[in-house]
C-alpha cells in the first residue's frame, strides 16, 4: 500500500482539476457523479491503509519530490500515514464522502453547482495533504490551502455582501494564526536543524530528549506556545474562534464538513502530531488547557443565548474543540483524538439534520419561527434527537465515552490544573446538554411558529440516507473505545504516541465519573425541558432580570466588537496617516519642495539680469574687487 | 570565450527591430507591431537557448571582452551567471508578453511606442548583462528615457509629472553612482596602478583590500541609493505610485516586472560583492528601513481608493523583502530575494494587465467604480483570483516561497525582525481581499439584492421590500427561483429601467455589457498564471540555476570567467 | 644697428594663412559677385577653406615647435585648439547659409562671413600664442568681430542692443585684462610666457607668491572669466545670445569661448605654472558658482535661446571645474585634467551649435524661440525633434551620447586631483539642469500642438538639414569612438616639452 | 625723496578708477566710451612705467597695440550707436532694457 | 625737490582734474575737451618716462582720431535725444564710488608690497640712446619680435573698419523712427513669467495692445519673418 499511498489525495485533486476546468461549459448540473467516485475511491484506500497499518503496527511512508532545495534548507514533499493519520484518514474520508452525496439534494438547482463541487474536492485533497504531510512546512502549505478552500466555500454565495465579508474575515483571522505557526516553523528549524516529524534527528525524537541536544526549556515552551496559536487560528479556539459563527454564512453542507468535522480540528490535529514538544514544557501544556477550557465554557455559554439554528450547533463546535484541546493540554493525548473522532459524527450529523431543517423551511434559519416539526420531518426529527443526545453526552452514545474520557484524563492528569478543567468541562457539559435540548424542544416540539405559506417537507433520499448513516454511527462509534482507558482505539493509538505513558485509573474511578457525567447531562435536558416544554420558567422575563449577562452572551461576550475597536480600525486609522500625512504630505512633499523651491530660487535670481548696461559693469566690478580682496588677504603676504 | 557572441545578439536585436521600425515608411499600417514583436520573440528564443545551455555552476559564461577605451580601461565585457540569467528571460519574456498586450490597446504614435518599447528592453537586457561598470552605466542611464517617454505620452491624466518626477528621481540617484564608480576606479588605480572598471577585477580588488573602509562605506552609500530608488525602498518610493497610475498598462507590466528588479540585481552584483566592509556596516540600515518598507507599503496599500496604486504600494511592500533577503547575511535569505523577485514579475504583472483589462473596458481606475464583476466577467474574476492568492503569498504559488524564504533568512538575523516582517503575511491578505471583495464578489450593476444577505443596508432593505411586493414569495436562502443572481439583469424588470439596469452602489459603473477576457487578453495572462503556479509548485529547477552563484556572491569567493 | 628679421617657419602657420587667405577671398567676392550668386559661392568657398584648413591642420599632427620669436606655438593644445575652433566654423557656416540669407532682415552674406573667418582667425591665434600681446591682440580680434556679428542684423532692435551691451561690457573687461597683463609684465618683465613662467619660477623658488604677481594674476582671470562668461563677469551672455541672430549664438558660445580657454590654459598652465595652488582654487570657487548659477537660472526661463544661453554658462562652469583640477607636481601638470577640457570642448562645440541649430531650424518654419512655439514639435516634425532630444540628453550628460564622456573625463580629473566637492557639484548640477532640458523635450513629445492654420511660408533649409544631422551623428557616434580624441588631447603636454627646450637652449 | 615707479604706478591707478567710476555711473555711451579710453590710457602709463623700470621696451610695444586696438574698437562702438539713433533710440544706457532676465 | 618731482606733479595733477572733469561735466562736448586736456598730461609723462614716441601716438592717436570721431557721433545724433546729466540710480553711483575705492586701496596695496626686479633689461637709456632713440627702439622690436602681432594689429584695424561699415551704412533710406520686429525672434522679457500673462509670442499680440518698450517710435509689425519695413509699406 505505501506506493500507493499519493493515490489518496491524488483522486479529489483530479476531480476538482475536471469540475473547475469543464464544468462551467459542458458538466454544469452533473458535476457530482464526479466528485462522490473520487471521494468514495479515496475512502474505500483510506480503509484499505487504515487495516495495512493495524495489523503489521508500522507506518508508512512515501517520498514524492523535492520542493525547495535552499542551501541546508531543504524540503522534501513525502507522505506518511502512522496511526494517528489512519484515524484522520478515516474521518475525513468518510464525512467527505456523505457531504458529497447529502450536497446532491441540498444544492440541487444552485448556479454554481459545479463551483461546488471543485472546491469540496480541493478541499478534501489538501485535508489528506495536511494529514499525509511529514513535515511542518508541507503541513504548512496544505494549512493555508484549506484555508483557501473554507474562503472559496464561504463566500459560495458571493453575491452577498455578509458572505463576502465572512469569507474575508475567516482567511484574515486564520492567516493571524499562520503567522505565529510560520514564526514557530522557523524558530523550530533553527533549533532542530530540521523541519521532519519522523526519522531519528526528525523534531520529535529531539524535542523529546532537548535538554541533551542543548535546547532550553524556554524555546521548547516557545515552540509549543507559537504552533498552538497557529492552532488556536485554525480551530477556532478562544481570541481567534470569531470567525467560525460567521462562517456559517456559507451552504450547510460546507459547514458540516469543514467548520465541524475536519478543517477546525486541523488545529488538534497539529498539536497531537507535536506532541512531545507540548510534553518538553509544562507551561505550554497549561497554557493550551487555559485555552481549552476558556473556549469550551465561553461557546457553551454564548450557544445559549442564540437563535440561529446554525449559530447554536457552530458554538457547539467551539465548545467541543475547547474540549479537545483542554485534554491535550491536560496530556489526555488519545482520549482528545477519541473525542475529535467521535465529534466528527454527531456534529456532521447535527449539521447535515439543521441543514435538512432549513431546506424543508425554504430557507428559514431563525428557531423563532419553527416549531413542532417532527411531525413534518420524521427522519431528520430521530437523526437530529440522536446526534443532540450524542453532543450532550448521554449515556449510551459516542459522545458521553469521549467525552467522560476526556473529564478523566484531566482529573487524573499530573498537572495541577487538571482539576481545575474537569470541573468546567463538567459545567460545560451540563450547557451543552441545556442548548441542545433546548434546540431539539424548540424546533421540533411546541407549536407551530412558521407562517401559513410556508410548509415543511421531509427531506429527499439523497439528504435522508446520509442522516441515518451518521445517526448509526454516532451509536456505534463509542463502543470503539470501550472499556474507558484500554479499549481498542486506545491501544492502536499508543503506537502513535509512544512517548506517552499512560495513568492507572481505578474502575471505581471510572465508574464514579461514569454516573456524575451522565447526572450532570440528564439535568441539563430536564433544565431544557422544564424551561421550554412546560414554559414554567418565562425565557424572556428572565433575560430582563438578568439582562447584564444575558446582553454579554448574546453578544458574543464583545470579541468581535473588542477586535473591531482594539485592531482593525486602529490600523486602518495608522494606514490612513501614513499614507495622508507621511507619504503625500512628508516624503512626496520634501521631494517636489526640492524642487519648488529651486525654481524659486532661480526665479528670485533671475532678477540681477535687470538689462542695464550700468549694473552689469557694476556688478563685474563688484566681483572684481571681491576676488581681488579675498584673495590677496587669503594669499598675499600682506599682513 | 564562447566564439559566438550570443549575448550582444540578445541584447541588440530589439534595438535592430527598433532602427527598422524608424525607418520604415510612416504609413499607418500593422507594420510596426510586427516588426516589434519579432525582434522581442526573437530575442526570448535566444534568451531560451542560453538558459538551456547554461551550465549549472558560479562562473559567468557567454562572455565577450573587447577592449573599448584602453586609456580608461573600459571594455565591452559581457557575461551571464546564476543571478542575472533568470531575469534576463524574465526580461525577455516580460516585454513580448507587453508588445502583444498593446497590440489593440495603443492607438495614437504606434511608431514611437514600438520603438521606446524596443529600446527599453535593449536598456534593461543591457543591465543585466554587462559586467563592465562603465557600459552597465550606460544601458542604465539608455533604460530611462524609454520609459519616460512611454509615461509621457501615452500615459493618462497628469503623466507629464509622473514622467518627469520618475526620470529626475532616478537621474539623481544614478548620477550619485557614477561618482561612486569613478571614486572605486580611482581608488583601484591608486592601489593597484591599474585602470579597469571590469567587476570581476575590481572585485579582486575588494578581496586584496584596495578600498579602504571609510571609502567603502560611502561608495557602498553612492551605490545604494542609485538602487534604493530603483527598488523603491522605503523613503524613495513616493514616485512609484505616481508612475505606475499615469503609465499605459504595458507600461506599468514592464515597469513593475522588471524595471524594479534593476535596484536588487544591482546590490546583489555590486555592493555586496564589491563592498565587503561596506555591506557589514550597512546592513542594519538596510534591513530597518526593508522592514519599515514592507509594513508601510501594506499599510498604506489598505487606503487606497485607486487599483493600479495599490497595486503599486503593494509592490512597494514585495520588493521590501528583496532587499531584506540581500542583507540578511545567509544563503536562504539570498535565494528568497531572488525567488521574491521573480514572483513578483509574474504576479504583479499579471495584476496590472488584469487592471488593464477592466480599465479598457471601465476607463477608470477607482475601486468604488466596479462591483459584482464576477457575475458578469466569470474568467477575468477567476484569474484575479488565482493571482490575488498569488500575490498573497498562499504556498503553492511562487510568492509563497520567497517570502517564507527571505523570512527563515531574517529569523536567523534577528527573530524579531523575522516577526516584523511576517505580518505582512496578514496585512497583505487583508488589503488584497480587501480589493477583491469590492471588485469581484457584491452585487453587479443591476443585480438585486440577496434576500439572504445578513448585511443589508436599510436602501437595500427598501428595494428588496419594494421588488418582495412584486414576487410575492419569501426570501428563501437557496430556492430555485428567487435567484436571479447570475441570470444578469432580464429576469430583473426594475421600475426605472435606464435601459440596462442601475448602480447597486454610488459611483459604480455601467459593467453589464463588459465582454469577459478576449483571446489576446488571455494569451498575454495564461503563460503568467502557469508559470507562477509552475514555481510554486516544482522551484528546484530555478534554485539549481541560481544556487551557486549566490552561494559564491555569500561568502565572498572571486569569481571566473567558466567556458 | 642692423634689424634681423628672421624669416619665419610659415609651415607651421598653414592653417592660419589658409584662413586668412580665406577671409580676404571672401570679402572680394562679396565685393564682385553679382548679388544672386552670393549665397552658392561664398557659402561653398568657406566650406572648402575650412575643410583645407582643417585638413593642414591633420597634417601638423604630433609635431612641436614656435616661430615668429616666440609668438606662434605649435604643440598638442594649439593643434587640438584649433581643431575645435574649425569645427565649430564649419558647423556655424552649415547653420547659417540660409539664415543670413532668407531670415532676420537679410543680412549681407558676404560681410557675414567676413566677420566669422576672421573671429575664427583671430580664436586660432590665441589657441597657438606664445606671447600674452599675442594672446591680447587675438582675443580682441575675434572678439570685435563676434561684437559686430553680434549686432548684425541691425534692423532688429534687440540685435543692435545685444551688441551694444557686448560691445561695452568687452571693451570694460579687456581694459581689466591689458590692466592684468601690464602688471605681470611689470613683476616678470618679459611679455613671453615660457620667460614669464622661468622669472616666476626663479624670483618665487617656493615661498608664497608676492602681492604684484597675485594682482596680475586676479586681473587676467577676471579679464578671461568674462571672455568665458564665468558667473560674476557672465552678465553680458544672456542678452548677446538672445540678441544675437541664432546661428551668431551658436558660434558665439564656441568660437570666442574656445579662444578664452586656450588663452586661460596658455597664461595659466604654461604661464603662470608656478602660482598654480593660487589659482586652482580660484578657479574652483569660480566654476562651482558658475555651474550652479547657470543652471539655477535656466529653470525659470520660458524662452528655449535664452535658456540655452543660460546653460552655456553653465558648461563653462563645468570646463573650469576641468581646468581647476590642475596639479602642477615637479614643474607637469597632470595630464588628464587639461585632456578633459579639451575633449569637453569638443563634445560642448557638438551639442550646442546642434540645439541652436534646430532653433534655426524652427525659426526656418516661422516659429518664435519660445518654449511654446516647440511644443508638440515631436507630432508635427519627428526628425528634427529627435535630434533636438539627442542635443538636450547630451547637454545633460546621459551616456550614450558624448555630453556623458564629457563630463565623465572630467569627474575622472577631479577626482585624480581629489577634489570630490567639485565632483558632487557637477552631479548635482547635472541633476539640476536635467529639469530644464528635459521640460523642452517634454514640450515636444508630451503636448499636442493645435492644428497650425497655415503653415508658414517654409524657408529652403537644405544645409541647415544636413548641419544637424552632422552634429547628431557626432554627438553619438564620438562617443564611441572617444579613444582617438582623448590621446589628441592628451598630447597636449608636449607644450613643456617645448619650454623646456627653449629654456635648454 | 626722487621720482620712483611706484609714483607714475598711482597715478595711474588713480586714472584707472576714474575711468571706472565713470563708465559705472554715466548714462551716456559715448562718455563711456571716453572713459574706457582713459582707462587704457591709465593703462599706458603703467605699461611704460614698468617698462622704464625694467629697462625692457616690450612694455611700450605692448602699449602701442593695445592703442591699434582700442582706436578699431571705438570706431566698431561708434558704429553701433550711429545706427541705434538711425532706428530713434538714444544712445542711453538706461533705455537699452529690452533684453533682461 | 627735484624739477622732475614738481613737473610729474603738475602734470599728474592736470591730468587727474581733467578725468575728473570727463566724469562730472553734463555736456558731453566739455567732457570731450576735459579728455583733450587729461591726454596732453598723459603724454607729457610719457615723455617723462622716456617714451617719446608714445607721447607722440598718444595725442595723434587718441586726441587727433578717436575724440573728433566721438564730436562727429555727438553731432550726428539728434540733441533732443541725448540723456541729460544724469547719474544712474543713487544706489548705482554710491556703489561705484565705494567698489572705486576698495579697488584703488587694493591697487595702492599691490603696488607698495610689490618687489621691483632688479634684473636690467637690454634697453637701458644708454642702450636705447645708442640705437638712436626710443622711435628707433620700439621699431627694432617690434617689427622683429612682434611682427606676428603687429600683422594681427593690422587685422584688428580692418574688422573695425569692416565693422564700422556693415553696422554704420544705413541700407536704403528707410523712414526714421521705425523698427522692425520680427516675428523671428522673441525677446526676452519679464512679464513671462508664471505670474504674468500666459507667454504669447508676438505674432498673436494685437498691434494696438502692444506697448513698444522704445520711445514714441512706431512699431511695424510684420508676420512674415524675413520681411522687413519697406517705406510706405504696412504690415500684412
Amino acid at each position: 500500500m505505501a506506493d500507493l499511498l499519493y493515490l489518496i489525495p491524488l483522486l479529489p485533486l483530479v476531480a476538482f482539476v475536471i469540475n473547475i476546468l469543464w464544468g462551467r461549459s459542458t458538466i454544469r448540473g452533473n458535476a457530482h457523479w464526479i466528485a462522490i467516485p473520487a471521494a468514495v475511491g479515496s475512502w474505500v484506500l483510506s480503509i484499505i491503509t487504515f487495516r495495512e497499518i493495524y495489523t503489521d503496527h508500522h507506518a508508512i511512508s512515501q517520498r514524492l519530490f523535492t520542493w525547495i532545495p535552499a542551501g541546508d534548507f531543504n524540503i522534501v514533499v513525502s507522505l506518511y500515514a502512522d496511526q494517528l493519520t489512519a484515524v484522520m484518514l478515516l474521518v475525513v474520508t468518510s464525512i467527505g464522502m456523505l457531504v458529497c452525496i447529502y450536497s446532491v439534494g441540498y444544492m440541487h438547482g444552485e448556479d454554481g453547482y459545479y463551483r461546488f463541487y471543485s472546491y469540496i474536492p480541493l478541499f478534501i485533497f489538501s485535508m489528506l495533504m495536511l494529514v499525509l504531510a511529514d513535515n511542518l512546512l508541507t503541513l504548512f502549505i496544505f494549512w493555508e490551502a484549506v484555508g483557501l478552500c473554507s474562503y472559496l466555500l464561504i463566500g459560495y454565495y458571493f453575491r452577498r455582501r455578509s458572505a463576502g465579508n465572512a469569507a474575508k474575515k475567516a482567511f484574515i483571522v486564520n492567516r493571524v494564526g499562520d503567522l505565529a505557526f510560520g514564526i514557530g516553523i522557523m524558530l523550530t528549524y533553527w533549533t532542530f536543524d530540521s523541519i521532519y516529524f519522523h526519522g531519528e534527528d526528525g523534531i520529535l525524537e529531539k524535542a523529546y530528549h532537548f535538554a541533551d541536544y542543548g535546547i532550553s526549556e524556554g524555546t521548547i515552551m516557545a515552540i509549543g506556545i507559537l504552533l498552538f496559536i497557529g492552532a488556536c487560528g485554525k480551530s477556532a479556539q478562544f481570541p481567534l474562534h470569531i470567525w467560525l459563527p460567521d462562517a456559517m454564512e456559507g451552504p450547510t453542507p460546507v459547514s458540516a464538513l469543514i467548520h465541524a468535522a475536519t478543517m477546525v480540528t486541523a488545529g488538534i490535529y497539529m498539536s497531537a502530531r507535536s506532541y512531545t514538544i507540548f510534553i518538553g514544557s509544562e507551561n505550554a501544556m497549561l497554557f493550551v488547557a487555559v485555552i481549552g477550557s476558556i473556549t469550551a465554557f465561553m461557546a457553551a455559554s454564548i450557544a445559549l443565548t442564540q437563535h440561529d439554528i446554525k449559530k447554536v450547533v457552530a458554538y457547539s463546535t467551539v465548545s467541543q474543540l475547547g474540549y479537545m484541546a483542554f485534554a491535550l493540554g491536560t496530556g489526555a493525548w488519545v482520549a482528545a483524538i477519541f473525542h475529535l473522532m467521535t465529534h466528527a459524527f454527531f456534529k456532521g450529523l447535527l449539521f447535515l439534520g439543521s441543514g435538512s431543517v432549513i431546506h424543508g423551511m425554504h430557507g428559514e434559519q431563525d428557531m423563532r419561527k419553527m416549531g413542532g416539526l417532527r411531525k413534518h420531518m420524521p427522519i431528520t426529527f430521530w437523526t437530529f434527537l440522536i446526534g443532540s443526545a450524542a453532543n450532550a453526552g448521554i449515556f449510551p452514545l459516542a459522545g458521553f465515552w469521549s467525552k467522560d474520557e476526556i473529564i478523566v484524563g484531566a482529573w487524573v492528569s499530573d498537572s495541577h490544573y487538571g482539576k481545575v478543567a474537569a470541573i468546567i468541562g463538567l459545567c460545560a457539559a451540563f450547557l451543552t446538554a441545556l442548548y441542545m435540548f433546548r434546540l431539539v424542544f424548540l424546533v421540533f416540539f411546541g407549536e407551530e411558529r412558521f407562517d401559513s405559506h410556508v410548509h415543511p417537507h421531509e427531506s429527499g433520499p439523497w439528504m435522508a440516507v446520509p442522516l441515518v448513516i451518521l445517526a448509526v454511527a454516532s451509536i456505534f462509534v463509542g463502543f470503539v473505545g470501550f472499556p474507558p482507558e484500554d479499549g481498542a482505539f486506545h491501544e492502536f493509538l499508543h503506537h502513535a504516541f509512544e512517548h506517552v505513558h499512560g495513568h492507572e485509573v481505578s474502575m471505581t474511578m471510572t465508574y464514579t465519573f461514569g454516573i456524575v457525567s451522565t447526572v450532570v447531562a440528564l439535568s441539563g435536558v430536564a433544565v431544557a425541558y422544564i424551561t421550554y416544554m412546560r414554559k414554567a420558567i418565562n425565557t424572556d422575563e428572565l433575560a430582563e432580570r438578568f439582562s447584564g449577562i444575558y446582553n454579554f452572551l448574546y453578544n458574543k461576550w464583545y470579541v468581535d466588537e473588542f477586535f473591531m475597536a482594539a485592531v482593525v480600525n486602529p490600523m486602518k486609522d495608522i494606514a490612513n496617516f501614513l499614507w495622508k500625512v507621511v507619504d503625500v504630505r512628508i516624503i512626496d512633499g520634501t521631494v517636489n519642495g526640492v524642487g519648488t523651491s529651486i525654481v524659486a530660487i532661480s526665479a528670485r535670481l533671475r532678477r540681477v539680469q535687470t538689462g542695464s548696461v550700468a549694473n552689469y559693469a557694476l556688478e563685474i566690478g563688484v566681483g572684481m574687487v571681491v576676488l581681488l580682496g579675498v584673495f590677496l588677504v587669503a594669499f598675499g603676504n600682506l599682513f | 570565450m564562447d566564439s559566438f557572441p550570443i549575448l550582444s545578439i540578445l541584447t541588440y536585436v530589439p534595438v535592430l527591430g527598433a532602427i527598422a521600425i524608424l525607418l520604415m515608411a510612416r504609413g499607418e499600417s500593422k507594420l510596426p507591431k510586427q516588426i516589434a514583436l519579432a525582434a522581442s520573440l526573437l530575442s526570448f528564443v535566444l534568451s531560451l537557448i542560453v538558459l538551456f545551455r547554461f551550465k549549472r555552476d558560479d562562473t559567468f559564461q557567454f562572455t565577450e571582452h573587447h577592449v573599448w577605451l584602453k586609456d580608461l580601461g573600459v571594455s565591452y565585457f559581457m557575461g551571464v551567471d546564476g543571478i542575472s540569467l533568470l531575469l534576463v528571460v524574465l526580461t525577455t519574456l516580460i516585454t513580448v508578453i507587453a508588445i502583444v498586450w498593446s497590440w489593440d490597446t495603443v492607438k495614437k504614435r504606434e511608431r514611437e511606442y514600438y520603438v521606446a518599447m524596443l529600446l527599453l528592453e535593449t536598456g534593461m537586457l543591457g543591465v543585466f548583462l554587462s559586467l563592465d561598470l562603465f557600459i552597465f552605466y550606460i544601458f542604465w542611464e539608455v533604460m530611462l528615457i524609454p520609459m519616460a517617454l512611454l509615461i509621457g505620452i501615452w500615459g493618462s491624466q497628469n503623466r507629464v509629472y509622473a514622467a518627469i518626477k520618475f526620470f529626475l528621481y532616478t537621474l539623481a540617484g544614478s548620477l550619485l553612482m557614477l561618482v561612486g564608480i569613478i571614486a572605486m576606479y580611482q581608488a583601484y588605480y591608486n592601489q593597484t596602478g591599474v585602470r579597469t572598471l571590469n567587476i570581476l577585477e575590481l572585485q579582486q580588488g575588494a578581496a586584496l583590500g584596495a578600498y579602504s573602509q571609510n571609502l567603502q562605506f560611502w561608495v557602498f552609500g553612492a551605490f545604494f541609493i542609485a538602487f534604493a530608488i530603483k527598488v523603491p525602498l522605503f523613503p524613495f518610493h513616493t514616485w512609484l505610485p505616481d508612475a505606475h497610475v499615469e503609465s499605459p498598462t504595458a507600461g506599468s507590466v514592464i515597469l513593475a516586472a522588471i524595471m524594479l528588479k534593476m535596484g536588487g540585481y544591482g546590490l546583489l552584483r555590486f555592493n555586496l560583492p564589491l563592498f565587503p566592509d561596506g555591506s557589514a556596516s550597512w546592513a542594519p540600515i538596510v534591513i530597518i528601513l526593508s522592514i519599515i518598507g514592507i509594513i508601510y507599503g501594506a499599510l498604506v496599500a489598505l487606503v487606497q481608493p485607486d487599483m493600479k496604486k495599490l497595486i503599486a504600494y503593494s509592490s512597494v511592500s514585495h520588493m521590501g523583502f528583496v532587499t531584506l533577503g540581500i542583507f540578511v547575511g545567509n544563503l536562504q535569505g539570498l535565494e528568497g530575494s531572488m525567488m521574491v523577485m521573480l514572483a513578483h514579475g509574474f504576479n504583479t504583472g499579471a495584476l496590472f494587465m488584469l487592471i488593464g483589462v477592466v480599465y479598457e473596458r471601465g476607463h477608470t481606475r477607482l475601486i468604488d467604480a466596479f462591483g459584482g464583476l464576477a457575475s458578469t466577467m466569470g474568467k477575468w474574476a477567476a484569474f484575479w483570483l488565482v493571482f490575488t492568492f498569488a500575490s498573497i503569498g498562499l504556498p503553492g504559488f511562487s510568492g509563497f516561497i520567497g517570502e517564507f524564504l527571505v523570512a527563515l533568512g531574517t529569523y536567523h538575523y534577528k527573530p524579531f525582525a523575522a516577526f516584523m516582517t511576517f505580518t505582512v503575511v496578514i496585512l497583505s491578505a487583508w488589503y488584497m481581499l480587501y480589493l477583491t471583495q469590492r471588485v469581484v464578489w457584491g452585487r453587479a450593476w443591476g443585480q438585486a439584492p440577496d434576500p439572504a444577505d445578513n448585511d443589508l443596508l436599510p436602501e437595500e432593505k427598501l428595494e428588496l421590500a419594494a421588488l418582495g411586493s412584486d414576487h410575492g414569495h419569501g426570501h428563501d436562502d437557496h430556492g430555485h427561483t428567487a435567484h436571479p443572481a447570475v441570470s444578469g439583469g432580464d429576469h430583473d424588470h426594475h421600475a426605472e429601467d435606464d435601459g440596462d439596469g442601475y448602480p447597486t452602489h454610488p459611483g459604480q459603473i455601467n459593467s453589464s455589457k463588459w465582454p469577459d477576457m478576449t483571446m489576446k487578453e488571455m494569451i498575454c495572462i495564461v503563460p503568467l498564471a502557469v508559470l507562477s503556479l509552475a514555481v510554486g509548485v516544482y522551484p528546484k529547477p530555478l534554485f539549481a540555476i541560481m544556487e551557486p552563484a549566490l552561494k559564491a556572491v555569500l561568502e565572498g569567493a572571486t569569481r571566473v570567467i567558466g567556458s | 644697428m642692423t634689424v634681423h628679421l628672421e624669416n619665419p617657419d610659415w609651415g607651421m602657420v598653414l592653417p592660419q594663412l589658409i584662413v586668412l587667405a580665406l577671409a580676404i577671398v571672401v570679402s572680394l567676392l562679396d565685393a564682385f559677385l553679382p548679388r544672386e550668386k552670393h549665397f552658392t559661392v561664398i557659402t561653398g568657398v568657406s566650406l572648402v577653406g575650412f575643410g583645407a584648413a582643417i585638413v593642414a591642420l591633420l597634417t601638423q599632427k604630433g609635431e612641436t615647435g614656435e616661430t615668429f620669436h616666440g609668438l606662434f606655438r605649435l604643440d598638442g593644445l594649439s593643434i587640438f585648439m584649433n581643431l575645435v575652433i574649425l569645427i565649430a566654423a564649419v558647423l556655424t557656416v552649415l547653420i547659417s547659409a540660409s539664415y543670413v540669407e532668407y531670415l532676420d532682415s537679410k543680412m549681407g552674406t558676404g560681410e557675414f562671413y567676413t566677420l566669422v573667418t576672421f573671429a575664427v582667425l583671430g580664436a586660432m591665434l590665441t589657441a597657438s600664442a606664445g606671447d600674452m600681446i599675442m594672446i591680447y591682440v587675438g582675443i580682441e580680434l575675434s572678439s570685435v568681430a563676434t561684437y559686430i556679428l553680434t549686432a548684425f542684423a541691425k534692423r532688429r532692435g534687440t540685435s543692435l542692443e545685444g551688441g551694444l551691451k557686448y560691445f561695452m561690457l568687452g571693451l570694460f573687461a579687456s581694459a581689466i585684462l591689458l590692466y592684468g597683463m601690464a602688471w605681470i609684465y611689470g613683476s616678470t618683465a618679459s611679455t613671453g610666457l615660457d620667460a614669464i613662467n622661468a622669472s616666476l619660477t626663479a624670483t618665487l623658488s617656493g615661498e608664497d607668491a608676492n602681492a604684484g604677481m597675485l594682482f596680475g594674476l586676479l586681473l587676467v582671470i577676471v579679464g578671461l572669466g568674462f571672455k568665458l562668461a564665468a558667473v560674476p563677469f557672465h552678465f553680458w551672455t544672456p542678452d548677446a545670445y538672445d540678441g544675437a541672430p541664432t546661428p551668431v549664438t551658436g558660434f558665439m558660445s564656441v568660437v570666442p569661448k574656445a579662444a578664452a580657454v586656450a588663452a586661460m590654459v596658455r597664461m595659466m598652465v604654461q604661464g603662470l605654472d608656478a602660482l598654480s595652488d593660487d589659482w586652482t582654487i580660484v578657479l574652483a570657487v569660480l566654476a562651482f558658482v558658475t555651474m550652479l548659477f547657470g543652471n539655477v537660472v535656466a529653470i525659470s526661463q520660458r524662452d528655449v535661446k535664452r535658456m540655452l544661453a543660460y546653460s552655456s554658462i553653465a558648461h563653462t562652469g563645468y570646463m573650469l571645474a576641468g581646468l581647476a583640477a590642475v596639479q602642477v607636481v615637479d614643474g607637469v601638470a597632470n595630464e588628464r585634467s587639461v585632456s578633459s577640457v579639451l575633449y569637453y570642448l569638443i563634445s560642448y562645440a557638438f551639442m550646442n551649435i546642434g540645439a541652436f541649430a534646430v532653433i534655426v531650424w524652427v525659426q526656418h518654419r516661422g516659429q518664435g524661440t519660445g518654449l511654446d512655439d516647440f511644443s508638440g514639435l515631436a507630432s508635427r516634425s519627428p526628425l528634427p525633434a529627435l535630434a533636438m532630444t539627442i542635443f538636450l540628453v547630451s547637454l545633460m550628460g546621459i551616456p550614450p551620447t558624448i555630453g556623458f564622456y564629457g563630463k565623465y573625463y572630467v569627474i575622472v580629473a577631479l577626482l585624480d586631483a581629489n577634489m570630490l566637492w567639485l565632483a558632487i557639484s557637477i552631479v548635482v548640477a547635472s541633476a539640476i539642469s536635467a529639469y530644464f532640458y528635459l521640460r523642452v523635450v517634454a514640450v515636444m513629445y508630451f503636448q499636442e500642438k493645435a492644428a497650425d492654420d497655415t503653415d508658414r511660408t517654409v524657408v529652403p533649409s537644405t544645409l541647415l538639414n544636413v548641419g544637424i544631422l552632422v552634429m547628431v551623428v557626432g554627438v553619438l557616434a564620438l562617443g564611441l569612438f572617444s579613444g582617438p580624441i582623448i590621446n589628441l588631447a592628451n598630447d597636449w603636454t608636449n607644450l613643456f616639452s617645448i619650454a623646456a627646450s627653449a629654456a635648454g637652449q | 625723496m626722487d621720482l620712483t615707479t611706484n609714483h607714475f604706478l598711482f597715478v595711474s591707478a588713480a586714472l584707472f578708477v576714474i575711468g571706472m567710476m565713470g563708465v559705472l555711473t554715466r548714462r551716456n555711451i559715448l562718455i563711456i566710451f571716453m572713459c574706457v579710453e582713459m582707462m587704457v590710457a591709465a593703462v599706458g602709463i603703467t605699461l611704460v612705467a614698468f617698462s622704464h623700470e625694467t629697462a625692457t621696451i616690450n612694455g611700450q610695444v605692448f602699449f602701442l597695440f593695445a592703442l591699434a586696438v582700442a582706436a578699431a574698437e571705438s570706431a566698431v562702438g561708434l558704429a553701433i550707436v550711429v545706427a541705434l539713433s538711425r532706428q530713434g533710440r538714444a544712445p542711453d544706457v538706461e533705455e537699452m532694457q529690452t533684453l533682461k532676465n | 625737490m627735484s624739477w622732475e618731482l614738481v613737473f610729474f606733479a603738475v602734470f599728474s595733477a592736470a591730468m587727474l582734474l581733467c578725468g575728473l572733469g570727463v566724469v562730472a561735466f553734463e555736456n558731453p562736448v566739455h567732457s570731450a575737451v576735459a579728455l583733450v586736456g587729461s591726454f596732453i598730461n598723459v603724454a607729457a609723462l610719457f615723455v617723462m618716462l622716456g617714451a617719446e614716441f608714445l607721447g607722440v601716438l598718444q595725442i595723434i592717436v587718441y586726441t587727433g582720431a578717436v575724440l573728433v570721431l566721438v564730436l562727429f557721433t555727438i553731432m550726428l545724433i539728434d540733441p533732443t535725444k541725448l540723456p541729460e546729466f544724469y547719474v544712474g540710480a543713487p544706489l548705482q553711483r554710491f556703489a561705484s564710488v565705494v567698489v572705486g575705492a576698495i579697488l584703488l586701496a587694493e591697487i595702492g596695496v599691490a603696488i607698495i608690497t610689490r618687489t621691483a626686479l632688479e634684473q636690467i633689461g637690454p634697453h637701458t637709456e644708454a642702450m636705447v640712446q645708442q640705437m638712436g632713440g626710443n622711435v628707433q627702439a620700439i621699431g627694432q622690436v617690434m617689427l622683429s619680435e612682434y611682427a606676428l602681432a603687429f600683422e594681427i594689429a593690422s587685422l584688428v584695424l580692418t574688422v573695425g573698419v569692416v565693422g564700422a561699415v556693415v553696422i554704420g551704412l544705413p541700407n536704403r533710406m528707410v523712414e526714421p523712427n521705425t523698427v522692425t520686429m520680427s516675428l523671428g525672434h522673441t525677446r526676452g522679457s519679464s512679464d513671462m513669467l508664471a505670474a504674468g500673462p500666459k507667454f504669447e509670442s508676438p505674432m498673436n499680440i494685437p498691434a494696438e495692445r502692444y506697448t513698444a518698450p522704445v520711445g514714441e517710435r512706431t512699431v511695424v509689425m510684420t508676420k512674415d519673418p524675413d520681411a522687413y519695413t519697406h517705406p510706405g509699406e504696412t504690415s500684412k
